[in-house]
C-alpha cells in the first residue's frame, strides 16, 4: 500500500483557517492527508508542541499564519517567525529534518494558496517517507534531558 | 612620524607658488614633513574618464609608497589630487578583492589605513591653534573664501565640512584679520580640467564666479585648489573677454593668504608668479 | 520567454554591473540637471541620460554612447550631492565614457577634450608624473589646434610656472606598468 | 466525567456526499466519553438546535461537539443554543467537515476517516475546556482628548454632544492649532478663522468639555475603560477667574520684540501675550522664558497694570488628576523650517519662507493684514516661486514619504497670490501634482487654467540671492531636463509635514506604537484606521500622518463614535479567550518564575509583573500578571514562557495536546 502520510497543520485563525475555508467554498482539492488545529495567532504556536506532533506520529507539519503586516494581532507572526529561526536551530540541532516542517503565510483570501501548500507538502513527505527515525532521536535527547 | 606631503603634478610646476606657500607655514609652525618619495601623477579627471582600473591604481601607488614610508598621515594640498585619493581609499575600503588587486598591481603592500588631509584639515589641526599668536600683519581686506568641487564634494566621501555652504576657510581668514563675505559661489564649478579643451566653458563658469565674488565685495578670493587658481587667475584674459568686464581682483591661495598675515616675504609665498597682480 | 531569458544585458544593467548603481531609483526630478554647470551645453542633459537609461531602448543606449553630454560633464559632482536619491551620476558618466571610449563611439565634438585626456595619461605613461609641456605639444598634435594659448606658455614660463625638462622618477616602470595590467 | 453529545451535519449534501456521516456518528458513539451521538440534515436550522438543546437536557450533557460548517460560520448559533440549554456556550466545539473536508476532498474511506479524526480530536479537546465567563470591566465613562486643533476640537464636541464628559488638553495658550494659522483653505476658499472660531468657541462653552490648557500629560496609568491621567497645568501667572482679557497687560509689557510663534515669526509679541485675538481662551500667560521678572527678579509691570489684579508671578504649574476611559490623541503635526534645505540657503534668505509662513501672510489678521509683502523689505512681490516637495519625498536630506497637503496649499497659495497680485507672476516647480480628492484636481486645474499659474515639473537645484532677487535654479523635465532659472523676488517651500515636536515622548508615556517618523501607528493601516494597538486609546487627525482638515474631522468623528460605543456600556464585555498565570490563592502558588519574558513579549502591554506579599505583606516572590483588560489573547506570551505558567484559555497546552495526540492516535 502506498504511504500516506499523516500531516498536522498548525493555523492561525484569522488569516490561514479562514484561507482554508476558502479553499473549501471554492471547493479546490487537495490531499486528504492533512488535519487542521487551530490557533488564534502563530504566536501562540508553541514549538514544543511541534515536537510532540512528531513524537505522537506525525511525518509531517506546516506552521501558516498570516503575512507579515497583516498580523490581527500586529507583531504575533513576526514573533513566530522569529522564534521559527531559533527552532529551526534548536530542531535542526537536536537531529529532526527540518524538511518535515513547511512554514507558509497563507491569507484569508488564498484559498489556492492553501490547497498549494498542502499539496506540496503533502507531495514532499511522501518522497521523504514516513519520520520513523524520530523515535530513536527524541530517545535520545529524553536520556540527554534526564 | 613626520606628516608625509603629496605635492602632485601642478604643485611642481604651474602651481608651484601654492607648494612653496605650504612649505612656508609647514615651517614657520615647525611641522616636520617629508615628501612621498618617488611620487607618480594621481590621474587627475583624465584617468577615471578613460580608464577606471588606472584610476584606482595611480592613487594606489601613491598610498603604498607613503605607507612604506611609514608616515600615518599624508598631506595633499591639491584638491584635484586630495579627491582621487579620498575616492580610491574609499573604494578599497569597501572592496577588500579591488585593494588586493591594486596591491599587486602597484607591487607594494597596502594596508590603506593612512589618513588623508587636504590642506584645510592641517591647518584647522596643527596651526590654527597657534595661529593668533604669530600674526604680524592682519589681512586688512574682504574675502572671498572660494572652495570650488573637488574638496567638499561628494560629501559621502569627503565628509569634513558642509557641502553647500562649507565655512572652513572663512573661519581661518577671518583669524587672520581678513573679512569673510557671504557669497552664492562658494561651491560651484569653476569649469575644472576644461581649461584647455573647453576654455569656453571655463571662461562663463569662472567668470560667473568672479562676478558673484565682485558683487559681493570680495576684494580678494581665497582657494585652495591649484585648478581653481590656474582657472580663475591665468585665464583671466579669456573671461574677461567672455563677460566684457574687467576684473582685478587677485586669487589668492589660503596658505599664502596666512604667509601674508604672518608677515612672509611675497615671493617666498610666490605671489609673484601670479598673472593678476597680488596689491593688497 | 526564451528571448527575454537570452537577451543581451542592457545598457544600465552593465552600468550597474560596473557601478552598483541602479538607474532604476532615479525618479526623474531633474534636479541634477537643474544644478549641473554644464547641463545648457550638453545634448541630452544628466537626468534625460538617466531617463534613457532606464528605457533599455538599444537605440537609446547608442545615442547616449555617441553622446556629447558625457564628455562634457567635468565631474563636478554637483549632481550626486543634491540628487534625493543619492544616485552616483559622475561614477555612471565615468562608466558611459569609459565604454563609449572602448567601443570608440566617442561623439566626434568631444575629440579635443578626449585629446586632452589622452594626452595627459600619456604624460603619465612616459614620465611617470604630468609633463605639462609634454602635455600640450601632444594636445596640440592630437588636435592641430596649433595656434591655442600660444601667449600663455611664454607667460607660464616667466613667472616660473613651466618645467623644460619632465621630472625624472625612479618607478616610471611601475607606474608604465600600471596601464599595461589595466589594459 | 465528561458526558459530551456529538452533533453530525449533512449540510444537505454538502457533506453527505462525500462524508459518510450515519459512520461517523457510530464511530463517535464509541469514542470513550462520549454519551449522546447523531447525525440530522441541518443542524443550524430550528429542529436541528432544538435536537441539541434537548439532548443536551435530556442526557445532562457538559459537552458538545458539532460536527459541521467553519466554526467561523455557526460556533456563535450553536453556542448560543448551549447557553439556551443552560449549558455553558464554551463547552461547545465546531468541527469543520464542510470546508475542510467534505468540500476539498474526493467521496472516499480516507475523506470520512478525516471526518472521524477530526470529530475525535475536539471530543478530546472539549473533555478539557472549562466553561467560561465573559470578562466585564467597569468603564469610566469620561473621556481625555490631548491637544486642541480642529481633530481634537472636532472628537471632544462629539462625545461631549453625546452626553459623555470630555478632558480637552491643550499645550499651547490657546485651541485651534494649525487651522487657526491659515488663511483661506482648499478646495473650497473659506476664510479658516470663520468656520473654525465658532468651535472653538462652543468647546470653550459645552458643559460637558473641561478646557485646559498650556497643559500637558504627565502621566497615564491604567487600561481601557479605567485610566488615571495626571495633567500637568503650567502656571500662566494670572489668576484665570479674575482675568477679564482685557488686554492692557500686554500693551504694556516692555519685551516686544518676541518673534511670535502664531504668526510663525513673521510678526512680534510681547512676554505677556494672547497667542491672537480670536484665542479661546481669551486671556493671556507669561512666557517665563521672556519675561524680565522671571529672567532678571524686576518689573512686574503688568501687574501694575491689570485693572482686576489678576496676576500672579508666584503662580506655580498645578497637577490635575482625573479617571478617564477612553483617551483620544489629536496632538497633530508640525512642518519643517527653511533651515532644513541646505542648497535653499540653510534658511540664510528672509524671503525663502515655509508654507504656513505664507498662510500668515495672506492672512486678514497676519502681520501684513493679508498683503502679500515679502519680509526682507515689505515690498510686494512680482514674481513668486513655489517649490513642491522641499523636503518630502527626499531620502537623502529629507524624509521619503510624501508630506500629502502640500500640493494642495501651493495651488491655493498660488491662487490667493494671484488674486491679490493681479500683475504678478506665479510659478511652481513640482514633481507630481496629488490632487485625489472631492474637488481637488479642478482647483488645481483652476490654478492652472483660470489664474495662470506656471507649473513647471523639475525639482529646484538651488536657491541663491543677486541684486536684491533670489535666483531660483530649477529644470523642466518634460522638456528634457532643460535648466530653467527664474529671478524671484520669494520664494514659498512647501516643507514636509513631520510629527509634532516630542510626539515620540507622549506614544511612550500612553504605551501606542508609533512609526519610524514619530508619527503614532493606528491598530491596522485598513480596517482599524483610528484605534491603536492599546485598547481604549484612539487617533484623530495628523498625528497619524500628515492630512488635511476634511480627513482630521473624519477621523476625529471616526475616533469620537469609537469612544461612545465605548461609554455605550457601563460595563465592557469581552471575549474570555485570554492569557491567564496559573496562580492560586494563598499562600500564592505559581510556577511562575518572573522572568518576565512574556511582559517583553505581549504586544498590548497587557503583563506586569507584581509582587506578591505573604499575609505579613512581605515580599514572597516576583510574578506575572495579565491585566484582563488589555490582553487580546493572540498567545505569544504563551509560547515565550519556558515554565509553562501562562495559558489561553479556550487554547490551553492541555487543549491542543489533547487534540494533537487525538489526531494521531487513530487506531
Ligand atoms: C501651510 C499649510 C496650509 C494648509 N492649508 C490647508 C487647507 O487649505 N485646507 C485643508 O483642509 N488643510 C490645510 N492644511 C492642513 C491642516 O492644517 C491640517 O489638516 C490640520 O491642521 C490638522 O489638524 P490637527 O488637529 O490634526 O493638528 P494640529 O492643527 O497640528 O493641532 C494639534 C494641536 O495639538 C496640540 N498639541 C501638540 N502636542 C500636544 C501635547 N503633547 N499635549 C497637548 N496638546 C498638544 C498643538 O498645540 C495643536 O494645538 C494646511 C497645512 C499647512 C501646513
Ligand atoms: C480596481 C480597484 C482596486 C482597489 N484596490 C484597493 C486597495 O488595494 N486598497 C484599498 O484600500 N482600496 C482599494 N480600492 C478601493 C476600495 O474598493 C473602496 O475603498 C471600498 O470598496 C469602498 O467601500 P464602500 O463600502 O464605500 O463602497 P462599495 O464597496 O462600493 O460598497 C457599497 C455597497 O452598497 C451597495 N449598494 C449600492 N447602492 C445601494 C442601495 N441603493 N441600496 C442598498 N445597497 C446599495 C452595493 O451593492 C455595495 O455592496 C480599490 C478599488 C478599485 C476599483
Ligand atoms: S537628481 Fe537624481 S533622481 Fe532627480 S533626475 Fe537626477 S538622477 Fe534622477
Ligand atoms: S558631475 Fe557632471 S553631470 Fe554632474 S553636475 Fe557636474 S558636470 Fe553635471
Ligand atoms: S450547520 Fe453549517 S453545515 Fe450544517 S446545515 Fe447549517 S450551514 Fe450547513
Ligand atoms: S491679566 Fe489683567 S490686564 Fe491682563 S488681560 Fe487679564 S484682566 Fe486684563
Ligand atoms: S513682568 Fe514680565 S510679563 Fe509682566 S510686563 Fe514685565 S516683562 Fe512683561
Ligand atoms: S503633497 Fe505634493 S508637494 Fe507635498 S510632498 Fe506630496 S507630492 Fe510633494
Ligand atoms: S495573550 Fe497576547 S495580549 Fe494577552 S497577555 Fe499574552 S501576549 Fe499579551
Ligand atoms: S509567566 Fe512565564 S514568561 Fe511570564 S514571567 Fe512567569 S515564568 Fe516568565
Amino acid at each position: 500500500m502506498d504511504f500516506e502520510p499523516k500531516i498536522v497543520a498548525f493555523v492561525c485563525n484569522w488569516c490561514t483557517y479562514a484561507g482554508a475555508d476558502l479553499t473549501g467554498t471554492s471547493r479546490i482539492k487537495y490531499p486528504v492527508n492533512v488535519r487542521i488545529v487551530r490557533f488564534p495567532c502563530t504566536g501562540r504556536i508553541d514549538f514544543m508542541l511541534l515536537l510532540k506532533a512528531f513524537d505522537e506520529g506525525a511525518d509531517g507539519i506546516i506552521v501558516s499564519g498570516c503575512h507579515p503586516n497583516d498580523c490581527h494581532y500586529t507583531s504575533g507572526n513576526f514573533h513566530a517567525r522569529r522564534r521559527w529561526m531559533i527552532f529551526r536551530n534548536l530542531i535542526d540541532f537536536v537531529g529532526i529534518d527540518i524538511r518535515r516542517v513547511a512554514f507558509s503565510w497563507v491569507s484569508a483570501a488564498e484559498g489556492a494558496k492553501w490547497a498549494e501548500v498542502v499539496t506540496d507538502t503533502v507531495g514532499k513527505i511522501k518522497e521523504l517517507g514516513p519520520y520513523s527515525e524520530y523515535h530513536q532521536i527524541s530517545k535520545s535527547f529524553d536520556g540527554g534531558a534526564k | 612620524m613626520p606628516l608625509a606631503v603629496y605635492p602632485g603634478c601642478s604643485l611642481t610646476g604651474s602651481s608651484r607658488e601654492y607648494m612653496e606657500s605650504v612649505e612656508q607655514i609647514l615651517k614657520t609652525f615647525e611641522i616636520p614633513y617629508t615628501f612621498v618619495e618617488d611620487w607618480n601623477c594621481c590621474g587627475a579627471t583624465a584617468a577615471h574618464n578613460l580608464n577606471r582600473k588606472v584610476a584606482e591604481a595611480l592613487p594606489a601607488r601613491i598610498i603604498a609608497l607613503a605607507e612604506k614610508q611609514g608616515a600615518d598621515e599624508i598631506l595633499v594640498p591639491c584638491a584635484a589630487c586630495y579627491n582621487r585619493l579620498k575616492s580610491s581609499q574609499k573604494k578599497m575600503d569597501e572592496d577588500k578583492v579591488l585593494k588586493g588587486q591594486l596591491s599587486e598591481m602597484v607591487g607594494m603592500p597596502l594596508d590603506n589605513g593612512i589618513k588623508i588631509l587636504n590642506v584645510l584639515e592641517v591647518i584647522e589641526q596643527s596651526i590654527v591653534p597657534k595661529l593668533n599668536e604669530k600674526i604680524q600683519a592682519p589681512l586688512n581686506f574682504k574675502a572671498a573664501c572660494y572652495y570650488g568641487c573637488l574638496l567638499v564634494r561628494p560629501g559621502n566621501v569627503l565628509n569634513f565640512d558642509r557641502e553647500e555652504d562649507p565655512q572652513s576657510m572663512d573661519r581661518i581668514v577671518e583669524i587672520l584679520g581678513a573679512t569673510p563675505v557671504k557669497w552664492s559661489f562658494k561651491t560651484e564649478c569653476c569649469g575644472a580640467g576644461f581649461t584647455v579643451s573647453r576654455t569656453d566653458i571655463v571662461s562663463r563658469l569662472s567668470g560667473d564666479i568672479l562676478i558673484d565674488a565682485v558683487e559681493h565685495g570680495a576684494q580678494a578670493l581665497i582657494v585652495a585648489c591649484p585648478m581653481c587658481h590656474a582657472n580663475l587667475d591665468m585665464r583671466r584674459k579669456d573671461i574677461e573677454k567672455a563677460t566684457g568686464r574687467k576684473f582685478d581682483i587677485p586669487v589668492i591661495y589660503l596658505t599664502q593668504a596666512i604667509g601674508m598675515a604672518l608677515g612672509i616675504d611675497h615671493q617666498k609665498l610666490g605671489l609673484n608668479r601670479h598673472f593678476v597682480p597680488v596689491s593688497i | 520567454m526564451s528571448e527575454s531569458l537570452n537577451r543581451q544585458p542592457s545598457l544600465s544593467e552593465k552600468v550597474a554591473e560596473i557601478t552598483g548603481i541602479s538607474v532604476n531609483k532615479c525618479y526623474q526630478c531633474g534636479k541634477c540637471s537643474a544644478g549641473c554647470p554644464v547641463a545648457n551645453d550638453m545634448d541630452y542633459s544628466p537626468s534625460l541620460i538617466m531617463r534613457m537609461l532606464q528605457t533599455d531602448d538599444p537605440q537609446e543606449e547608442e545615442k547616449i554612447l555617441r553622446s556629447y553630454s558625457i564628455w562634457l560633464c567635468l565631474s563636478c559632482e554637483m549632481c550626486y550631492c543634491r540628487c534625493p536619491m543619492s544616485i552616483d551620476i559622475p561614477s555612471i558618466m565615468d562608466a558611459l565614457r569609459q565604454k563609449a571610449y572602448s567601443e570608440k563611439k566617442v561623439n566626434p565634438k568631444a575629440k579635443k577634450i578626449i585629446a586632452f585626456h589622452e594626452s595627459f595619461l600619456d604624460s603619465i605613461k612616459w614620465t611617470g608624473r604630468l609633463y605639462e609641456i609634454g602635455l600640450v605639444a601632444t594636445y596640440k598634435l592630437k588636435t592641430l589646434d596649433l595656434l591655442k594659448d600660444v601667449e600663455l606658455a611664454p607667460k607660464m614660463y616667466l613667472k616660473g610656472k613651466l618645467n623644460i625638462l619632465p621630472e625624472k622618477m625612479h618607478g616610471l616602470k611601475n607606474v608604465s606598468g600600471l596601464f599595461k595590467k589595466s589594459k | 466525567m465528561s458526558r459530551i453529545g456529538v452533533f453530525i451535519c449533512h449540510c444537505g449534501e454538502n457533506i453527505s456526499a462525500t462524508v459518510d456521516c450515519e459512520r461517523v456518528a457510530r464511530e463517535a458513539s464509541l469514542m470513550e466519553g462520549v454519551l449522546y451521538s447523531i447525525d440530522y440534515k441541518y443542524m443550524c436550522s430550528d429542529p436541528g438546535q432544538n435536537l441539541i438543546k434537548e439532548a443536551i437536557k435530556e442526557h445532562n450533557l457538559n459537552g458538545v461537539v458539532v460536527a459541521a460548517c467553519s466554526p467561523r460560520m455557526h460556533e456563535p448559533t450553536f453556542r448560543n443554543a448551549c447557553a439556551e440549554a443552560g449549558l455553558n456556550p464554551y463547552m461547545c466545539e465546531i468541527a469543520n467537515l464542510r470546508e475542510h473536508v467534505s468540500w476539498v476532498h474526493e467521496k472516499g474511506d480516507a475523506t470520512t476517516q478525516k471526518a472521524i479524526d477530526l470529530v475525535r480530536m475536539l471530543v478530546e479537546k472539549v473533555k478539557n475546556n472549562k466553561p467560561l465567563l465573559p470578562i466585564t470591566v467597569p468603564v469610566t465613562r469620561r473621556a481625555l482628548v490631548l491637544g486642541g486643533g480642529i481633530g481634537g476640537i472636532q472628537a471632544s464636541l462629539d462625545i461631549a454632544n453625546a452626553g459623555h464628559q470630555v478632558i480637552l488638553v491643550e499645550r499651547d495658550p490657546s485651541i485651534g492649532g494649525h487651522m487657526s494659522q491659515l488663511s483661506e483653505t482648499f478646495p473650497t476658499l473659506d476664510c479658516s478663522q470663520c468656520i473654525l472660531t465658532p468651535r472653538m468657541v462652543e468647546v470653550a462653552r459645552h458643559p460637558n468639555i473641561t478646557l485646559i490648557t498650556y497643559a500637558e500629560l504627565e502621566s497615564l496609568e491604567g487600561f481601557i475603560g479605567n485610566f488615571k491621567a495626571k495633567i500637568r497645568k503650567k502656571a500662566k501667572s494670572i489668576d484665570e477667574k479674575l482675568c477679564t482679557g482685557c488686554g492692557l497687560c500686554t500693551t504694556k509689557c516692555p519685551n516686544k520684540k518676541i518673534p511670535s510663534e502664531f504668526n510663525e515669526g513673521l510678526g512680534t509679541r510681547t512676554a505677556i501675550y494672547i497667542p491672537f485675538p480670536q484665542a479661546v481662551p481669551n486671556k493671556p500667560v507669561i512666557d517665563k522664558t521672556q519675561c524680565t521678572y522671571y529672567t532678571k527678579g524686576k518689573c512686574r509691570l503688568c501687574e501694575k497694570t491689570c485693572p482686576a489684579q489678576a496676576i500672579r508671578l508666584d503662580q506655580e504649574d498645578e497637577i490635575l488628576e482625573f479617571d478617564v476611559g477612553a483617551v483620544v490623541l489629536a496632538t497633530g503635526f508640525n512642518v519643517k523650517g527653511t533651515d532644513f534645505f541646505p542648497e535653499y540657503g540653510y534658511g540664510n534668505y528672509q524671503d525663502v519662507i515655509t508654507g504656513l509662513q505664507f498662510e500668515r501672510l495672506a492672512s486678514a489678521s497676519g502681520p501684513t493684514l493679508g498683503e502679500i509683502r515679502r519680509p526682507s523689505d515689505g515690498k510686494i512681490p512680482e514674481k513668486i516661486v513655489f517649490v513642491a516637495c522641499a523636503g518630502s519625498r527626499d531620502p537623502a536630506k529629507g524624509i521619503e514619504y510624501c508630506s500629502k497637503i502640500c500640493c494642495m496649499y501651493i495651488a491655493k497659495h498660488a491662487m490667493l497670490y494671484k488674486h491679490k497680485v493681479h500683475q504678478g507672476n506665479a510659478y511652481v516647480f513640482y514633481m507630481d501634482i496629488r490632487a485625489g480628492g472631492k474637488m481637488y484636481e479642478e482647483f488645481v486645474r483652476r490654478a492652472i487654467e483660470e489664474d495662470d499659474v506656471k507649473y513647471i515639473r523639475g525639482r529646484v537645484s538651488r536657491i541663491y540671492e543677486r541684486n536684491g532677487k533670489l535666483i531660483v535654479k530649477g529644470a523642466d523635465t518634460l522638456m528634457g531636463g532643460k535648466p530653467i532659472e527664474i529671478d524671484a523676488d520669494m520664494v514659498v517651500l512647501a516643507t514636509a509635514g513631520v510629527a509634532s515636536p516630542k510626539a515620540e515622548e507622549l506614544a511612550q508615556k500612553v504605551h501606542v506604537s508609533y512609526d519610524q517618523h514619530n508619527f503614532y501607528a493606528e491598530a491596522h493601516p485598513k480596517l482599524k484606521p483610528v484605534e491603536t494597538n492599546t485598547a481604549g486609546i484612539f487617533l484623530a487627525g495628523s498625528c497619524q500622518a500628515p492630512k488635511d482638515i476634511p480627513e482630521t474631522v473624519a477621523m476625529a468623528s471616526g475616533a469620537a463614535s469609537k469612544v461612545i460605543g465605548l461609554f455605550s456600556n457601563s460595563e465592557l464585555k469581552r471575549d474570555p479567550s485570554i492569557a491567564v498565570v496559573n496562580r492560586m490563592p494563598p499562600p500564592t502558588y505559581t510556577t511562575c518564575v518572573g522572568c518576565g519574558l512574556c511582559v517583553t513579549a505581549c504586544p498590548y502591554q497587557a503583563i506586569q509583573l507584581e509582587d506578591i506579599k505573604d499575609r505579613k505583606g512581605n515580599v514572597v516572590k516576583r510574578a506575572a500578571y495579565v491585566n484582563p483588560g488589555l490582553c487580546q489573547g493572540c498567545g505569544t506570551c504563551v509560547a515565550f514562557c519556558r515554565s509553562k505558567s501562562i495559558d489561553i484559555e479556550g487554547y490551553t497546552s492541555q487543549q491542543i495536546v489533547a487534540e494533537i495526540s487525538a489526531l494521531l492516535n487513530d487506531e
